[in-house]
C-alpha cells in the first residue's frame, strides 16, 4: 500500500521582529524586461527599508531560479519574500511551494503582477512602466512587512461522494471512487439507471451492444459494498464545503409493491409518451423502459400518473407517492447530469410541421422496432429516399440562426453528430440496401479513433454527400399533393459547385446536437458556473478541465459539454482521481483567508455578525474574564468565506481577513502614493 | 516620456475582485491592449471589507483616483453586490463634506473577461482626472 | 551501485576510451568545427560595421541563405549578433561591439 | 542508480505522462516517471501558445513539470529508457537503461557556462533544427531538471566546458548505466512523432525551405523561438502570405494513414490568429476539407478566425513547387469551383498529422491497433486499459488528441491503475 507520508509542518519564521526581506524581479524571458526595467526596479527597491536583497533573474520561476531564492532564504536569513513575476494565477503557488521548501512559512510571500498589469499594457511607456513597476513593488514590501505566518485550515473530509447522475459517466466514476476505498452515494433522478446510454442500439466504432455494457457495469456498481443507489431521487439542498456537504436527497415512491408490480403494469390503463423512444410509442404510467433495466421493477411515472385507481383483481388500487428524505454528508461532489438532444424548433426544416421530419435520435429507437426482413417504414408508407441533416442545433451563428427562448443559439459543435450519423447511414444501407440516403453536411467532423472508417464505409455503401454553406441551410417543404414523394429537400450543394438540387424524400432526419440538462435548481444550490454555451464550467479549459471553480466538485460527462461514450467514461475517471486525491488522506486543506478577531481590541458590538451573511460564520459569545462577564466576536473559520463584511463594520478595527488585512491595504496604498526621490537617482 | 512627468501624473488606485476584475486586468493584459501606466491595481477578495474612511485616507494620502471592480451579481459572495453599493454610497457622502468631486470614486462591476469594460473604465477615469487634476489642489483650494 | 563506481575507469582512462571509440565523429566533427569557424568569420566580418540582411550576406560570401540565417540564428541566441531593424521585408544583423565570437 | 520498488511507473513524460504521475502521486502512491530526453516537457513545452485560450504554454507547463520534480511520492529520471517490462510475482519488473549526460545532474546548476565555452553549434532539436546550440548544453531554458546534457556524437572531447564549469559537474567518466524498477502497474505515455516533412513528395517539404512543418512555426511564435519573430527559413524574409495545407499526413491513403490527426484544425487557426497578431499585414490562407473544431470552445474560436480575415479556401492540394524567388507555389483543386489554379505564397505549413511515436511499441511491448497506435480493447468500457492487464495507458500514445484530451485521459488511465493497485496489492496480501 502506498505510504501515508506526513509532509511535517513548516518552520515558523524565527521569532525575531526583525523584518528581512528578499525583493525578486523577474525578466519573464523578456516578456517583463522588455518594456520594464528590470534593474532599475531592483536598485530602487533595495533602497527601501528592510529590503536585504535585491535581485532579477530571466525566469525566476524555473528550478533554477527558484533556487536562487531558496538559498537567499537560507543564506541570508529572508523571513519574507516578495516577487515580481507574471500573474499570480500563474505561480504564486510555484514561489509560496519554494519558499516552505526553504522552511519559511509559505503566507510570508507576497505576489506582484508586473507582466499582465504592466508590461503588456504599457509596451509604449517603458518609463511610465517602469515607474508603475518600482511603486507596485513598493506595495509588496509595504505588505510583506504586516504578514504574519499562517497555517492552512485543516478540516476533516468525509470519506465520500455524491456522485449525481446514473449514466455512464456517474456509473463509471462512482465505481472508480468506490475502488479508491471510498464510499459513494448515486443519485439518479429517473427510476432507473442508464441513461442516454440505454437508449442506443450499437455504440461506434465497436458496434458493441450498449445495454449489455452498461448492464456488466450495473453489475459492478450494485456489487459493490461501498456504493449505495438512489434512484427517482433528487439533491433537494446543500450547504457546507469541500470535504463537508451536507446533502438532503428527496426519493419518490417507486409506487407498487414488489410482488404486485407486474400486474400492477398490465393493469395500468393510462398511457403516456414514452420518452425512452423519444415519443414515438405510448407507454403505461407504470413502466419500465425497457427489459433487462436496472432496477427491473417496474415504476410509477409521477410526474404523469394521472391519480386514478388501478384496478386489479377487483379492487381499486390507488398509488401513492410518499417521498422519503435522506440527509448525507460527502466530502466531495461529482455532477454527471448528463444531456438532453437539442428539440428543434417548430417549423426548423419542417420539424413538427411535417410528418416525415424526425430526429436522429428517434430514428435510433425506430430501427429496432422494424422486425428483420421487413423495410424501413414511416408514417404508413415504405421509404426509399432519405435524408439526414447534419448540424441541428449546433454550429449555430448569431445574428444567422433564430435565437432561443434565452435568446442564446447553439454555437458549438455536437461533436458526435457527424459519426453517429454516418454509423446510422451504414446500418441503414447494410439492413436496407433498397433506401437511398443522402447526407447534407458542412464539416464531416469523424474525428475520433476508428470514426474516418465508418466516414469511409459511407461512401463505401453508396450514401450521397451535398454538402451546403453555414449560411445557405437545406430547404425541407412539404411536397405538392400527387408527388412520389412526401417531403421535397432543396439544397445549394457545393460539392456540385453551388448547383441548387432538388432532392423528394420519404422522410428527413434531423441529426440534433446535445444540451445540458435542466439543472437551474442544482446549479443554484450548490453555486457553481455555467460557461457561455450553458455547459458546466471547468475551472481551467486545459489544464484543470474535471474541476469546477468551487473545490471538492467535479464533472463527469456531457454536464460538461458534448462528448461520446468514451469520452465520457475518461472524464469520469479523471473525475474519480481528483476525488480520491481529495479525500484519500480523510482530511482538507482550506487556503487560511479567513477573518480572525483580535481579542484585545474586540468589546463585543455585534457590528460584525450584523453584517455577515454566510451562515454560521460568526456568532457573539459571552466569556468570563476576571470575574466579568464579556461579549466577543468569534469566528467559525470552516464557514467563514473571507469577504471582509465584518471588517469594513467594524467600529474598533477588531477584526480583519488573514492575509488581507486593513493595515495592509494601508500601508500599500501609502507605498503607491509616495513622493520617491529616491527614485529619480536611479538612472539607467 | 521624462521621469518628472510621469511622476507627477494623478495617480488612479484600483481595487479588484480577485475573483472579477483583477482577472479581468489580467485578461486585458493578455490581449496587450494599451492604457495609461498611472494604475495601480490591488487585489481584493471584496471591497465590502473597506470602511468608507478607508477612500477618504486614500485621497488624503495622495491618490486622485479610486475605481472599485467588484463581481456584482456573480460574486462568490452573498454580501458583495448590495454590501459595497452601500458602502460607496457612504463613501460619496463623506467625499462631499471634505468638497472632493465624487466623480473620483467609481464602482464598476466587472468580470473575468471584462477587457472592453476595464478599459473604458479606466480611461474615463483617467481622462476625468486630466481635467480636474490632483486632490490636493482639489481641497487646497477655497470653496 | 556504488560497487559498479569503484569499478568504473578513472577520468584519463575513460577520456582515451572515449577518443578512440568516438574517433570518426571527433574528425568528422573536427572537419564541421572549421567549416563553422571559417563561415562565422566571414558572416562576422561583413556586418562588422554595417548591419545587412540574410540575402546581402549570402551573396557576399557566397553560401546558401538558408544556411547563412541559420548561423544568425546561433550568433544571435550567444549574443554575438543583434537584430537592428528591419529592410523592406527583411531584418538587419550586426556584430556586437567587442563579443566574444 | 539504485533498483527501485514503486507502485505506479509511467513511460514517458510529456503532459499525459506528467499529469497521469501527479493524480497517482496525490493518491499517495510512489510513482517513478522515466523519460527518455534530457528533460520532461514533452511535445507541449515547445508549443508558443494553447488554443482555445492562447495561454502561453511555457507558463501553464512548466508549473506541472517543476510539482512532477518536487513532488515527495514521484521519483523522476529522465535520459532514460525503457528496455523491456516483463510481469513478475509482484507485478512488473522494468529494465532501465541510464544513458550518459555526461554531466552530474545533480551538481550542475544549470548556469550554461559550459554551454558558452563549448566550440561546436549544433542545430537544435527543440527548435526543430532551424534554431542553433552547442554540443554541451541546458536543452531549453525551462527544462526540469536544470541540468546540461552533452552530445557525444558532436563532441570533439577538448575539455573546454569541463573548464569553465564551476561546479565540477562535466564528468566524461559517464558511462550508461542499467537498473531494475519493480512496479505494481505501468502507464505508458510513449506520445506521438509529427508526421515527417518529406512524407508526402509531391508537397515539397524537406526539399523547399520555405515549405515547413507545424512545430517549426510553434518555434517562431515563441518569444524563446530561433529566430525571435516569424521569418521564412530559406532567406530570412518576414513572410506576408503564409498559407496552411491542412490534412497534409493524416485521412491519406496514400501514406497509410486514414485517421485525422484531431489537433491540425484548431492549432493551424490558432497560429493563423497568433501570425496575424505577430505580422498585422500577413495574409493567411488555410486549404482545407473539412474543419473539424469539435472540442469545448473550439467552434467559436473557428468563427474568430474567420471574423479575423483568416481566409479559409475548401481545396485539394495535389503539389507544391518552387518560383525562382524561392516563393512556394501551391497547386490546388479548388472543390467548390471545380478548377485548378496555382498561387503563390511566401511561406507555406504542412499541417502535419500525429504518427505513433517508436517508443510506443519498444520495450513494452503493447498489441497495436490498426492505425499503429496502442490498441484499447474495450473503448467504450475502459478507455484507458491496454490488451495487457496491468499496463495502461495516456495521451497520444493511444491515438491523436489534443492537450485537454490528453490531461482527461492522464487522469482516467491514473484512475484505472490505482484502483488495479490497490486490488492487486490486495490480493498479493491474502495470498
Amino acid at each position: 500500500m502506498p505510504d501515508d507520508t506526513e509532509t511535517p509542518a513548516p518552520t515558523p519564521a524565527p521569532d525575531s521582529n526583525e523584518v528581512r526581506i528578499g525583493v525578486y524581479t523577474c525578466h519573464c524571458g523578456g516578456n517583463i524586461s522588455h518594456v520594464v526595467q528590470c534593474e532599475r526596479v531592483a536598485k530602487a527597491l533595495g533602497r527601501l527599508s528592510d529590503v536585504v536583497v535585491t535581485r532579477t533573474d530571466p525566469s525566476f520561476c524555473s528550478d533554477a531560479g527558484q533556487a536562487i531564492i531558496m538559498q537567499d532564504i537560507k543564506e541570508l536569513g529572508l523571513n519574507r519574500v516578495v516577487i515580481g513575476a507574471c500573474a499570480p494565477s500563474l505561480h504564486e503557488q510555484t514561489f509560496r511551494n519554494a519558499v516552505e521548501r526553504a522552511g519559511l512559512n509559505p503566507y510570508l510571500y507576497h505576489h506582484v503582477g508586473l507582466r499582465e498589469q504592466d508590461s503588456w499594457v504599457h509596451a509604449d511607456d517603458e518609463e511610465a512602466a517602469t515607474e508603475k513597476a518600482v511603486r507596485l513593488m513598493a506595495a509588496g514590501v509595504a505588505k510583506a512587512r504586516l504578514l504574519t505566518p499562517l497555517e492552512p485550515i485543516r478540516l476533516g473530509a468525509e470519506q465520500r461522494a455524491l456522485v449525481i447522475g446514473g449514466g455512464v459517466a456517474g456509473l463509471m466514476s462512482a465505481l472508480d471512487i468506490a475502488r479508491q476505498g471510498l464510499r459513494v452515494t448515486l443519485v439518479e433522478k429517473s427510476p432507473f439507471l442508464g441513461g442516454r446510454m440505454a437508449q442506443l442500439e450499437t455504440v461506434f466504432p465497436t458496434d458493441e451492444d450498449p445495454r449489455r455494457l452498461l448492464h456488466e457495469r450495473i453489475e459492478q456498481v450494485l456489487a459493490h459494498p461501498n456504493i449505495s443507489v438512489l434512484t427517482q431521487a433528487e439533491v433537494t439542498g446543500v450547504s457546507g464545503y469541500v470535504g463537508n456537504f451536507s446533502v438532503r436527497v428527496t426519493q419518490h415512491a417507486r409506487g407498487v409493491p414488489e410482488g404486485q408490480a407486474e400486474a400492477l403494469m398490465a393493469a395500468c390503463d393510462q398511457e403516456v409518451p414514452d420518452e425512452f423512444n423519444y415519443g414515438l410509442t405510448r407507454r403505461k404510467a407504470v413502466y419500465r423502459p425497457y427489459e433487462g433495466c436496472y432496477p427491473p421493477t417496474p415504476a410509477v411515472d409521477w410526474e404523469h400518473y394521472d391519480g386514478r385507481p388501478i384496478w386489479l383483481d377487483g379492487k381499486s388500487i390507488l398509488l401513492k407517492d410518499e417521498p422519503q428524505v435522506h440527509e448525507l454528508t460527502a466530502g466531495a461532489i461529482v455532477m454527471a447530469t448528463g444531456f438532453d438532444p437539442y428539440e428543434p424548433r417548430r417549423g426548423e426544416y419542417g420539424y413538427g410541421e411535417i410528418a416525415e421530419v424526425i430526429t436522429l435520435p428517434q430514428l435510433i429507437r425506430l430501427l429496432p422496432q422494424i422486425r428483420q426482413g421487413e423495410p424501413l417504414r414511416w408514417n404508413g408508407r415504405v421509404v426509399r429516399d432519405l435524408a439526414l441533416i447534419h448540424c441541428v442545433g449546433s454550429r449555430e451563428i448569431d445574428g444567422v440562426h433564430t435565437p432561443q427562448a434565452d435568446g442564446q443559439v447553439n454555437n458549438y459543435c455536437s461533436r458526435v453528430c457527424c459519426t453517429a450519423s454516418l454509423h446510422t447511414a451504414v446500418e441503414l444501407r447494410r439492413r436496407f440496401p433498397a433506401v437511398n440516403i443522402y447526407e447534407l453536411y458542412q464539416d464531416i467532423r469523424s474525428y475520433g479513433r476508428g470514426h474516418e472508417e465508418i466516414y469511409r464505409r459511407a461512401q463505401d455503401s453508396l450514401v450521397r454527400f451535398l454538402r451546403y454553406h453555414g449560411q445557405e441551410f437545406p430547404e425541407v417543404l412539404a411536397a405538392p399533393a400527387g408527388d412520389t414523394h412526401p417531403v421535397l429537400l432543396r439544397v445549394k450543394d457545393s460539392l456540385t459547385y453551388g448547383q441548387e438540387i432538388e432532392v423528394p424524400v420519404d422522410l428527413v432526419v434531423l441529426a440534433v446536437g446535445m444540451m445540458p440538462r435542466q439543472i437551474d435548481a442544482l446549479v443554484n444550490m450548490l453555486k457553481i458556473s455555467r460557461g457561455n454555451d450553458r455547459f458546466l464550467l471547468e475551472a481551467h479549459p486545459k489544464l484543470r478541465p474535471v474541476e469546477m471553480a468551487v473545490r471538492g466538485i467535479v464533472l463527469a460527462g456531457t454536464a460538461q459539454g458534448p462528448m461520446n461514450i468514451q469520452e465520457s467514461l475518461s472524464a469520469a475517471s479523471a473525475a474519480s482521481a481528483k476525488v480520491a486525491a481529495l479525500l484519500g488522506q480523510g482530511r482538507v486543506e482550506l487556503p487560511p483567508f479567513v477573518a480572525r478577531v483580535d481579542e484585545s481590541k474586540c468589546n463585543g458590538t455585534g457590528a460584525c455578525v450584523e453584517a455577515c451573511l454566510e451562515e454560521g460564520a460568526i456568532a457573539l459569545q459571552t466569556f468570563q474574564a476576571n470575574g466579568r462577564e464579556i461579549r466577543r466576536a468569534v469566528v467559525s473559520p470552516a464557514n467563514c468565506t473571507g469577504c471582509g463584511a465584518c471588517v469594513g463594520a467594524c467600529p474598533n478595527r477588531a477584526i480583519d481577513v488573514q492575509a488581507w488585512t486593513l493595515a495592509q491595504y494601508e500601508a500599500m496604498v501609502d507605498a503607491i502614493a509616495m513622493d520617491i526621490p529616491a527614485w529619480a537617482e536611479v538612472k539607467r | 516620456m521624462a521621469a518628472n512627468e510621469t511622476l507627477n501624473r494623478p495617480k488612479i488606485l484600483i481595487l479588484a475582485t480577485l475573483a472579477g476584475g483583477y482577472a479581468g486586468a489580467d485578461a486585458t493584459g493578455q490581449a496587450h491592449a494599451i492604457y495609461p501606466a498611472n494604475t495601480y491595481i490591488l487585489p481584493v477578495l471584496s471591497p465590502v471589507m473597506f470602511p468608507a474612511e478607508f477612500f477618504m485616507r486614500a485621497f488624503e494620502r495622495g491618490i486622485d483616483g479610486i475605481i472599485v471592480m467588484y463581481s456584482g451579481a456573480d460574486s462568490p459572495y452573498k454580501v458583495e453586490a448590495e454590501g459595497t453599493a452601500a458602502l460607496i454610497n457612504r463613501a460619496y457622502g463623506l467625499m462631499k463634506e471634505r468638497g472632493i468631486d465624487i466623480r473620483r470614486l467609481r464602482l464598476a462591476a466587472i468580470c473575468t473577461v471584462c477587457v472592453k469594460p476595464f478599459l473604458k473604465e479606466i480611461n474615463q477615469m483617467a481622462d476625468l482626472l486630466k481635467g480636474i487634476g490632483f486632490v490636493k489642489d482639489e481641497v487646497a483650494a477655497p470653496a | 551501485m556504488s560497487e559498479r563506481r569503484m569499478d568504473s575507469p578513472s577520468r584519463a582512462d575513460r577520456l582515451k576510451q572515449l577518443r578512440e571509440e568516438h574517433a570518426p565523429s571527433v574528425e568528422r566533427t573536427l572537419a564541421v568545427l572549421r567549416e563553422q569557424k571559417h563561415m562565422q568569420q566571414a558572416i562576422c566580418q561583413f556586418i562588422r560595421d554595417d548591419a545587412k540582411t540574410v540575402p546581402e550576406i549570402a551573396a557576399e560570401i557566397g553560401k546558401p541563405a538558408q544556411e547563412v540565417l541559420w548561423f544568425l540564428a546561433a550568433l544571435r541566441k550567444y549574443g554575438i549578433v543583434v537584430e537592428t531593424g528591419m529592410c523592406g521585408d527583411y531584418p538587419l544583423y550586426q556584430r556586437v561591439k567587442g563579443a566574444q565570437a | 542508480m539504485e533498483n527501485l520498488h514503486v507502485d505506479a511507473l509511467v513511460v514517458g513524460g510529456g503532459i499525459a505522462g506528467i499529469q497521469a504521475a501527479l493524480d497517482l502521486a496525490d493518491q499517495g502512491f510512489r510513482v517513478a516517471l522515466v523519460e527518455r530526453e534530457p528533460s520532461i516537457g514533452g511535445k507541449m513545452i515547445t508549443l508558443s501558445k494553447v488554443f482555445p485560450t492562447l495561454d502561453c504554454c511555457s507558463c501553464i507547463t512548466t508549473p506541472k513539470m517543476s510539482a512532477v520534480a518536487h513532488h515527495p511520492n514521484i521519483q523522476l529520471m529522465t535520459y532514460c529508457e525503457v528496455q523491456s517490462i516483463e510481469e513478475s510475482q509482484a507485478g512488473f519488473r522494468a529494465a532501465i537503461l541510464q544513458k550518459p549526460r555526461y554531466v552530474n545532474e545533480h551538481k550542475c546548476t544549470g548556469c550554461r557556462k559550459c554551454e558558452y565555452a563549448c566550440p561546436i553549434t549544433v542545430p537544435s532539436a527543440f527548435d526543430r533544427g532551424l534554431g542553433a546550440y552547442r554540443a554541451i548544453r541546458v536543452p531549453f531554458s525551462t527544462a526540469v531538471p536544470q541540468a546540461a546534457v552533452l552530445d557525444i556524437d558532436n563532441c570533439i572531447l577538448c575539455g573546454k566546458c569541463e573548464k569553465a564549469c564551476a561546479a565540477g559537474a562535466v564528468d566524461f567518466a559517464q558511462q550508461a548505466e542499467a537498473f531494475e524498477i519493480r512496479t505494481t502497474a505501468v502507464i505508458a505515455a510513449t506520445g506521438f512523432e509529427l508526421t515527417p516533412l518529406g512524407a508526402k513528395k509531391e508537397f515539397g517539404g524537406g526539399t523547399l525551405p520555405n515549405v515547413i512543418d507545424p512545430l517549426m512555426m510553434e518555434r517562431f511564435l515563441a518569444p524563446t523561438g530561433p529566430y525571435g519573430r516569424v521569418l521564412r527559413p530559406g532567406d530570412g524574409k518576414e513572410p506576408t502570405t503564409i498559407a496552411y495545407v491542412q490534412c497534409a499526413g493524416s485521412r491519406d491513403q496514400t501514406l497509410g494513414v486514414e485517421y485525422c490527426s484531431r489537433v491540425c484544425c484548431m492549432y493551424a487557426i490558432k497560429q493563423a490568429m497568433l501570425i496575424s497578431g505577430a505580422l498585422p499585414m500577413a495574409e493567411i490562407t488555410i486549404y482545407y476539407m473539412d474543419i473539424r473544431t469539435f472540442g469545448k470552445g473550439y467552434e467559436q474560436f473557428y468563427q474568430n478566425a474567420q471574423a479575423m480575415g483568416v481566409e479559409f479556401v475548401r481545396g485539394k492540394v495535389a503539389s507544391i513547387r518552387e518560383d525562382d524567388e524561392r516563393n512556394p507555389v501551391v497547386k490546388v483543386e479548388l472543390t467548390e469551383q471545380g478548377r485548378v489554379v496555382e498561387r503563390t505564397h511566401d511561406l507555406v505549413v504542412l499541417s502535419l498529422g500525429m504518427l505513433p511515436a517508436p517508443a510506443s511499441n519498444g520495450g513494452l511491448g503493447l498489441p497495436l491497433g490498426l492505425d499503429k497506435f496502442v490498441s484499447i480493447p474495450a473503448a467504450n468500457t475502459s478507455p484507458c486499459s491496454t490488451a495487457r492487464p496491468g499496463v495502461f495507458v495516456t495521451g497520444t500514445a493511444a491515438g491523436p488528441m489534443d492537450i485537454v484530451d490528453s490531461i482527461v485521459t492522464a487522469g482516467a488511465a491514473a484512475a484505472a491503475a490505482s484502483a488495479y493497485i490497490r486490488q492487486h496489492q490486495k490480493e498479493a496480501v491474502y495470498a
